[in-house]
């Protein structure tokens, strides 16, 4: 059964979060509630009750690409002085620590910063390609609700959605 | 004195015709109108990125020109060598690297404190961080500037780059030179992803709102398809922190870095343990002062009274204070640990900066950066636009002495007597670069502002929800408790 | 030697080749990039030339009269560099800066490269044979009176070839002309010592108390004193030598004294006097000359304290022997005889005599023995000039237009003689004055032989001979010039020498025997010979006569301060200057003044307390003007020197000479008076008096001394020790 | 490779030099310089002038401090000279310090290079690596002596540095520098290197008197001794020796000794621990006079 995608506008978020809860209570056959987005012009973190604890792992990304960066870093350095110039400088070692452990440092948090905006882009999904349905709007000052549903279970969700002051529904033309 | 009290007084006409209805001005000093409504904030960004006036030319044209005097002096300085920007043996470094000491001074301010304040939930940084952060960026890109014109070899600059190489060769990783170009092209990087990232949701909207030409497709691409979406949020969110996190260290490090310079050599007068906080202190001074002067610009030009409000400008001011009394206090630090290290030459560079040939920059440093600051400790000042104006001006007047002062005594009285030099003062090539310097900040801040939303729209529409959410949840607490 | 048969273009094409593109490779200007020369590969290069391998050629330096022999270094055709020859007594392997310059006289850029006619300030390029002729034809319209030879010091063969010449001429008028000879403490000593220049035996002295004489810098061998003074410092048993230098401008040998004593212009011999009462070991009439010079008149004449006279006359007598010198500075006054003669005979008196003044060895070919400079010789010579005697002048290794005194008028004196030829490297202020200026091959591309003034341990000849081929193809050897001028007048004399090298080769052939080759063959001898690049002779040791007298002694009375010029000029000697022939050779224009740092320019030193009084402070533009003239420089405060006197370094002030000389400094020469010394008629060079006055322009002193002054804040860089507190016996 | 180099040479690259390191072998060059002696002629700067390929800058260019002598003799006066309770004249002549690159065993210069263009030689030369330079000039800033000089112009194309003919006397062994590099007394490397060539092909080390620099060769007092520190037959190993000056030392027997120690052998700025390989013997002066 082929599925649509439905937008629905609300002027705030409590009418949208509403809106949510009573989707979610309602238990729509055809409509899974993992496949409901929130698309808001800030960042509504309350929407997680609703939404439920949903995964954000950057922060693994983070740990990983620090570690590697500075892991990369200490070994370059030290390796390439190791090996290149086994040459005395100033009278220090030929792998002094300090500044290794200085390079090390930056080399981490370089690694850390370019993984977590890589893991920041996997996570997110981003670059993606636009949504079906989508609308200005949500970018300035409304909350959008998308969901993707059977298309028996459209009218269910739009009553839903009725019930809540919805400013606008916009509805995916059928294939 | 008449012309000040003139200039007062249009400002408090402007003042008066600001938006903000006065009897909400007045009433709690509110950082901003919870009332704002969201598509009001997007118009009125957008707005500012429109195609700008005559005026935006002229002064474009103006730092254009500036900036091709030092360009000018770099080819100048490239075909015929070093020695046409009057250096010499024992003055090796001269204005370009207080220049860059100071360009580096300022990025500091603008991603190290959206980072701190973010941590810190000090929502009041939401519409200033973002001209902050460019600011931080275009900063560290004069700054880099510095570091090739002031290279001898300009055309072999990659040899203190790392890179494998066939032969083995690699720089030294020894040399605070080399951790210096490591933490700041860290730092640049970072700095670049983290303003990127966090303009994300702003580029969306600025897609969404502009329909045609190549500004379109420009932010198309650069907002990666952004919709807002709840998972996008979310790791948002995450990734902002993070960096945020690793931005914080890392600002701290690279000015620390650039201290160390000075202080991992054995010159006197640079070889001091307090460099490093010294060097961060008068960063964050020279950052804050820079960006009171921005605000000021921007608030005025692009007449952002609503989101750039005085509230803001005053906390502003008075971290700024904070960190000019911290700066203070650290030259005296300097003095002291000096004075009692019985170490004759740092002594003796002291005492030179004081009475010596340098004394009148030395005297206009403290004065610039120990005394016009106190004018912020009063409240009456602390919103006083052309007296800010004027004392920011001062400050990083003040913070450019400092760095000069930092470098130059040492080289002309250092350790060996014989070599001291107390005649040779920066030729003209010097002081085109410098002044060039400032012209290529102003072509790229501008720039910047006409392509880009220069308050972050999605963070004032934030700190408006919070508000409102703030002010019903009182007001239920104190209807709760009639 | 270098073999003939590489032709010079060739030889040019592998300096091109060779010398562009190994030295100046990837910088840019070699000459292959320009295209101005062909590539010629090493293949035809001469035998000698062997790519990458130096070659040592021994010869003579002629820098200056004292006869160094040195060890140029030879690559691909070029020479290098040159260091002192090991095996000279002389100087032992060492050289001075000047003589290290050598080189840049040898490449200098300014050399004069035709034969030049002269109309007013145009050249005219001519060939050598025309100039031949324009002077045989000059020379038979005159007559052998009326011709002049003007010459710096010359010795050897040089010096017989060219007496021969003037011989030939008849003419008797040889001028030997040498601006800063110590040709009255020559005089001096052949009236105390029957010798004019003894051997000086610093190495063997105790104390050296030297009145003015720069033997470390400019004073007839430095390097020869330099290597003695090493000695003397090291002490022959442990005890350190004890330098005490009495002079009004302290000197580079000032400098490196114990004791620094400066003293009131002219006063010197009376100091010397006041030793000797002070010794009170003197007997006869030279007790009684000395018996007026009481400690505290003395003092009073000469500004010294009378305990420093009882201090130097009390180490004096317990250290023994001693050594007493007697410099520039003491006989440069219109009594400098009278100075020169006091100071003898403190020698004498301290009987060091025989001991740390010996008798130098005599050369036995008395006619190559150096003919000595003076200035004498330029005075009669000017006045020759000023009266019209002369239609023909000569004038070589002499520059009197910059070195004669203003007051004197050379220049204008010149003038009037009816044809001037000058023999020059460059073309100097007298070459400029000429009608004719033939250029000269350097002293690294030419032959002779010289014979040094002041002789060490034992008599030595000293060969000089080419290091590497000329550099321009129309400049010839003096030697070959006065060959060729001689051969118009005795041709059949000389027909037998082809050239001066074949004319030396023969002449020391002949004496082949004399000279140490007696058994070898020729060509053993002389291939020998030039290897060493010295002759060292047997030569007999001469004894010193003359005993201590007070005969004739008179020193005058320190005259009254002269209201209208309060100060007396020093013209200062530098080690590297000297009388400004030296001038375009920018290694010593770049090189420090060792006292004052100052390079590149003139100054006028001037003690601190004066300058006060005068409201001058370091780089004013002062003027210093005598009675003869007056000349503008930059002032430096420098406290070794009398207040009542002021300095200025000859040798700069050069107003031709060449791109590194022109325009440079002022010249003092320009405002010394024509005073002269009673005795001998030497020019008295430190009788000027001048007035000093602020111009109220200013300039930076070009110095190398830092701002700190020459102070070292106590940072203990140049540290200092009292010979109580070290025991030098223990040194390696 | 190079991790595994690191790896297994772990101990021997966390040496501190020189203190806690072997030292140089075969050769370790050093001098001793006799302020004694030492007349501040300046035929050692000429000498190195000649030898090393210096530019003459000219006038203007030395009153902006752009002399190059590597080479240079200092004249200092005593401290009370000329100050309140001083004397008014030089009493005791000037003395005289010639200064050039003092070889630090640890130098200053070298950890800050960032191309690594100075470095620390087997023979414990401090080297410059002119190809490597890039022009920071951050040595120069960190050296106590200030005696590295930085080619503030491009000399060979300047006029009147070596014009035609002068040219020819550039020495072929010795690089001409070019603009935006450092550069310095060496210890006249290019000599040291045909000795130990000569040497190598003889089979043998290079022995005391084989070699001389520019200006030891030139000095007309024999002021400055220069050798080989490790061969005990050289004369600088003597020097040091009866001075009691050790290389890895940052004070000596001299500055220990309660009441005088009667030697005068000292280094400049030892206590900044540079460890230079140039010990200075003091000029004394006669305290009878």
């Amino acid at each position: 059964m082929s599925q649509r995608h439905l937008l629905a506008l609300f002027n705030n978020f409590e009418d949208a979060e509403a809106a949510i809860y009573e989707l979610r209570a309602a238990d729509i056959k055809g409509f899974k509630f993992d496949d409901l987005t929130l698309k808001s012009p800030i960042e509504h973190h309350e929407v997680e009750s609703v939404l439920g604890q949903r995964s954000a792992n950057v922060q693994w990304f983070s740990l990983g690409g620090s570690l590697v960066g500075g892991l990369l870093g200490f070994f370059l350095i030290s390796g390439s002085q190791a090996n290149f110039y086994a040459q005395m400088k100033g009278g220090k070692p030929i792998v002094p620590f300090p500044p290794n452990f200085v390079l090390t440092f930056e080399m981490c948090v370089l690694g850390g910063v370019f993984i977590t905006i890589l893991g920041f882009l996997i996570c997110a999904g981003l670059p993606a390609k636009r949504s079906p349905l989508y609308n200005a709007k949500v970018s300035e000052d409304q909350i959008g609700v998308l969901v993707k549903a059977d298309e028996s279970a459209m009218p269910k969700i739009k009553g839903v959605f009725l019930n809540h002051d919805v400013l606008e529904i916009q509805e995916e033309v059928s294939k | 004195m008449e012309k000040d009290t003139n200039e007062s007084a249009a400002w408090t006409k402007r003042e008066n015709e600001s938006p903000i209805p006065k009897h909400e001005r007045r009433a709690s000093e509110k950082d901003i109108r919870e009332s704002i409504a969201w598509a009001k904030i997007n118009q009125d960004v957008l707005k500012s990125m429109e195609t700008p006036r005559k005026l935006y030319w002229v002064i474009l044209f103006f730092a254009f020109a500036a900036f091709s005097v030092g360009v000018g002096c770099e080819v100048y300085q490239y075909q015929n060598g070093m020695g046409v920007s009057n250096k010499n043996n024992p003055h090796a470094w001269g204005l370009y690297i207080s220049t860059f000491i100071f360009w580096i001074g300022m990025s500091h301010s603008g991603t190290l404190l959206s980072a701190i304040l973010h941590l810190m939930h000090a929502d009041w940084r939401k519409p200033i961080f973002r001209f902050a952060e460019a600011l931080t960026t275009f900063s560290l890109m004069t700054a880099g500037l510095f570091v090739m014109v002031h290279l001898g070899r300009l055309w072999q600059f990659y040899y203190s780059v790392p890179y494998p190489d066939e032969r083995g060769l690699w720089p030294n990783f020894q040399s605070p030179l080399l951790w210096d170009a490591m933490a700041i092209f860290t730092y640049l990087s970072s700095s670049i992803l983290f303003l990127y990232i966090g303009m994300i949701p702003d580029l969306a909207i600025c897609r969404d709102h502009l329909h045609e030409g190549w500004r379109k497709n420009l932010y198309t691409w650069l907002s990666l398809g952004w919709e807002g979406t709840d998972r996008q949020w979310r790791n948002f969110r995450v990734t902002y922190l993070t960096i945020a996190c690793f931005l914080i260290p890392l600002a701290v490090s690279v000015h620390s870095i650039v201290a160390a310079d000075f202080a991992m050599s054995q010159q006197p007068g640079w070889h001091v343990t307090s460099f490093p906080a010294y060097f961060v202190a008068g960063a964050l001074y020279s950052g804050c002062s820079a960006i009171i002067t921005l605000f000021i610009i921007l608030r005025y030009v692009f007449k952002f009274e609503e989101y750039m409000t005085l509230p803001i400008l005053k906390k502003t001011v008075r971290l700024t204070f904070a960190i000019a009394m911290i700066w203070t206090y650290l030259n005296a630090v300097e003095f002291a640990s000096v004075w009692y290290s019985h170490d004759q030459a740092s002594k003796d560079v002291l005492i030179q900066k004081v009475i010596g040939p340098f004394a009148p920059f030395w005297w206009g440093m403290i004065f610039c950066g120990s005394v016009v600051p106190l004018t912020l400790a009063f409240k009456r000042f602390q919103t006083n636009i052309p007296v800010l104006f004027v004392v920011s001006l001062l400050l990083n007047l003040g913070m450019w002495l400092e760095r000069w002062m930092i470098v130059a005594p040492t080289f002309s009285h250092g350790y060996y007597p014989w070599t001291w030099d107390h005649d040779q003062w920066p030729g003209f090539v010097q002081w085109g670069m410098v002044f060039a310097s400032f012209g290529w900040f102003t072509m790229l801040f501008m720039g910047f502002c006409k392509v880009f939303p220069s308050v972050s729209m999605y963070e004032v529409k934030e700190m408006v929800y919070h508000r409102k959410l703030h002010l019903k949840k009182s007001e239920t607490a104190e209807q709760g408790a009639h | 030697m270098i073999d003939s048969g590489l032709d010079r273009r060739d030889f040019l094409k592998v300096l091109g080749w060779g010398g562009a593109a190994v030295a100046l490779s990837g910088c840019g200007n070699t000459s292959v990039e320009d295209g101005k020369e062909t590539v010629v590969s090493y293949v035809e290069a001469a035998d000698y030339v062997i790519p990458g391998i130096g070659v040592y050629y021994n010869s003579t330096c002629a820098q200056c009269d004292a006869g160094c022999s040195i060890n140029g270094r030879v690559r691909e055709g070029r020479v290098l560099k040159l260091e002192g020859n090991p095996a000279s007594a002389i100087n032992r392997g060492r050289t001075c800066g000047l003589g290290q310059a050598g080189v840049q006289h040898h490449y200098n850029p300014d050399r004069v490269r035709e034969p030049l006619l002269r109309h007013g300030d145009k050249n005219e390029v001519i060939t050598w044979d025309k100039a031949y002729a324009l002077i045989a034809e000059k020379l038979s319209g005159a007559k052998g009176d009326e011709v002049a030879f003007l010459s710096g010091g010359v010795s050897g063969h040089l010096k017989v070839l060219l007496g021969n010449y003037l011989d030939s001429i008849g003419s008797k008028n040889h001028f030997v002309y040498e601006a800063l000879a110590p040709a009255v403490v020559r005089a001096a000593n052949k009236k105390a010592y029957g010798v004019e220049m003894p051997r000086y035996n610093i190495n063997k002295a105790k104390v050296v108390l030297s009145f003015g004489a720069d033997f470390l810098g400019a004073w007839v061998s430095p390097v020869h004193f330099s290597q003695q003074y090493a000695q003397f410092r090291k002490g022959v048993d442990g005890q350190r030598g004890v330098l005490i230098q009495v002079e009004s401008k302290m000197t580079l040998t000032g400098a490196n004294a114990d004791r620094w004593i400066p003293v009131r212009p002219g006063t010197e011999g009376i100091l010397a006097l006041g030793i000797i009462n002070a010794l009170g070991t003197a007997s006869g009439d030279i007790a009684a000359a000395v018996k007026g010079y009481d400690r505290a008149r003395v003092s009073k004449e000469t500004g010294v304290p009378p305990g420093q006279i009882d201090k130097i006359a009390a180490l004096l007598k317990l250290r023994s022997p001693s050594l007493v010198l007697a410099g520039s500075a003491a006989e440069g006054y219109a009594h400098g005889s009278q100075n020169a003669a006091a100071i003898n005979l403190l020698n004498q008196v301290l009987g060091n005599v025989g001991k740390t003044v010996e008798a130098s060895t005599s050369v036995p070919f008395p006619q190559m023995a150096p003919a000595k400079g003076n200035t004498v010789a330029l005075k009669s010579l000017n006045d020759g000039l000023a009266a019209g005697k002369y239609k023909v002048l000569f004038c070589y290794a002499a520059n009197p237009v910059f070195t004669a005194p203003g007051a004197m008028k050379f220049k204008d004196h010149l003038a009037k003689a009816g044809f001037k030829v000058a023999f020059a490297h460059y073309l100097d202020e007298t070459a400029l004055q000429a009608d004719l200026v033939l250029p000269l091959d350097s002293a690294l591309e030419d032959w002779g032989t010289q014979v040094p003034e002041y002789m060490t341990e034992g008599a030595q000849i000293n060969i000089q001979q080419p290091l590497m081929e000329k550099l321009h193809a129309n400049t010839r050897g003096m030697g070959d010039i006065l060959l060729a001028l001689v051969k118009q007048r005795r041709a059949e004399e000389y027909k037998s020498f082809d050239d001066y090298y074949a004319y030396l080769r023969g002449a020391m052939l002949l004496n082949k025997n004399a000279l140490g080759g007696s058994g070898a063959d020729d060509d053993t001898f002389w291939n020998e010979t030039l290897t060493k690049g010295i002759v060292k002779l047997a030569g007999s040791a001469g004894t010193l006569s003359g005993k201590a007298s007070a005969a004739g002694l008179t020193l005058p009375v320190p005259s009254a301060a002269d209201v209208q010029y309060p100060l007396q000029l020093i013209p200062g000697v530098t080690a590297s200057l000297r009388d400004g022939r030296h001038a375009n050779q920018p290694w010593l224009q770049e090189s420090p003044d060792p006292l004052t740092t100052i390079v590149w320019d003139s100054w006028v030193e001037i003690h601190p307390k004066k300058a006060a009084e005068l409201h001058i402070t370091e780089g004013d533009i002062v003027e210093v003007t005598s009675r003869s003239g007056s000349i503008r420089a930059q002032a430096y405060l420098f406290p070794g020197i009398h207040p009542d006197a002021i300095s200025v370094p000859l040798g700069r002030g050069h107003e031709a000479l060449g791109r590194y000389a022109k325009g440079y400094g002022a010249n003092p020469f320009q405002i010394l008076d024509a005073v002269f010394d009673q005795e001998t008629g030497e020019l008295a060079m430190h009788e000027t008096r001048v007035k000093v006055s602020k111009t109220g322009q200013r300039v930076v002193v070009v110095k190398d001394e830092g701002a700190a002054g020459g102070k070292q804040m106590g940072r203990k860089i140049a540290v200092l020790v009292t010979t109580d507190e070290v025991d030098l016996s223990k040194e390696a | 490779m190079s991790v595994s180099n690191l790896l297994e040479n772990w101990a021997q690259f966390r040496h501190f030099h020189p203190i806690d390191d072997k030292p140089h072998d075969p050769y370790k060059w050093a001098m001793s310089i006799d302020l004694d002696a030492c007349t501040g002629c300046n035929a050692c700067s000429v000498a190195c002038y000649a030898e090393n390929n210096l530019p003459v800058v000219g006038k203007e260019k030395y009153q902006h401090g752009h002399g190059m002598h590597w080479m240079r003799i200092e004249r200092y006066w005593d401290e009370g000279l000329g100050v309140a309770g001083g004397s008014d004249f030089p009493d005791h002549g000037a003395q005289f310090l010639p200064m050039m690159c003092q070889q630090c065993e640890a130098a200053p210069c070298e950890t800050v290079c960032p191309a690594a263009a100075t470095n620390h030689t087997a023979d414990g030369l401090n080297s410059q690596i002119y190809n490597r330079c890039v022009g920071s000039r951050y040595c120069s800033a960190n050296c106590p002596f200030k005696v590295r000089y930085f080619n503030w112009y491009d000399y060979p194309t300047t006029d009147n540095v070596w014009p035609a003919e002068m040219n020819q006397q550039l020495n072929p062994d010795v690089t001409v520098r070019s603009k935006g590099v450092m550069e310095k007394c060496t210890f006249c490397v290019q000599r040291l290197h045909a000795a130990k060539g000569t040497a190598k092909n003889e089979g043998r080390l290079v022995h005391d008197g084989d070699v001389q620099t520019a200006c030891q060769q030139v000095c007309p007092t024999g002021a400055i001794t220069f050798g080989n520190l490790v061969d005990h037959e050289s004369k600088v190993h003597k020097q040091w020796q009866s001075q009691q000056v050790e290389l890895d030392k940052d004070a000596q027997v001299k500055d220990q000794k309660e009441g005088g120690s009667g030697l005068r052998g000292y280094r400049i700025f030892e206590e900044l621990r540079p460890y230079p390989s140039v010990m200075y013997l003091e000029r004394v002066r006669e305290s009878a006079i």
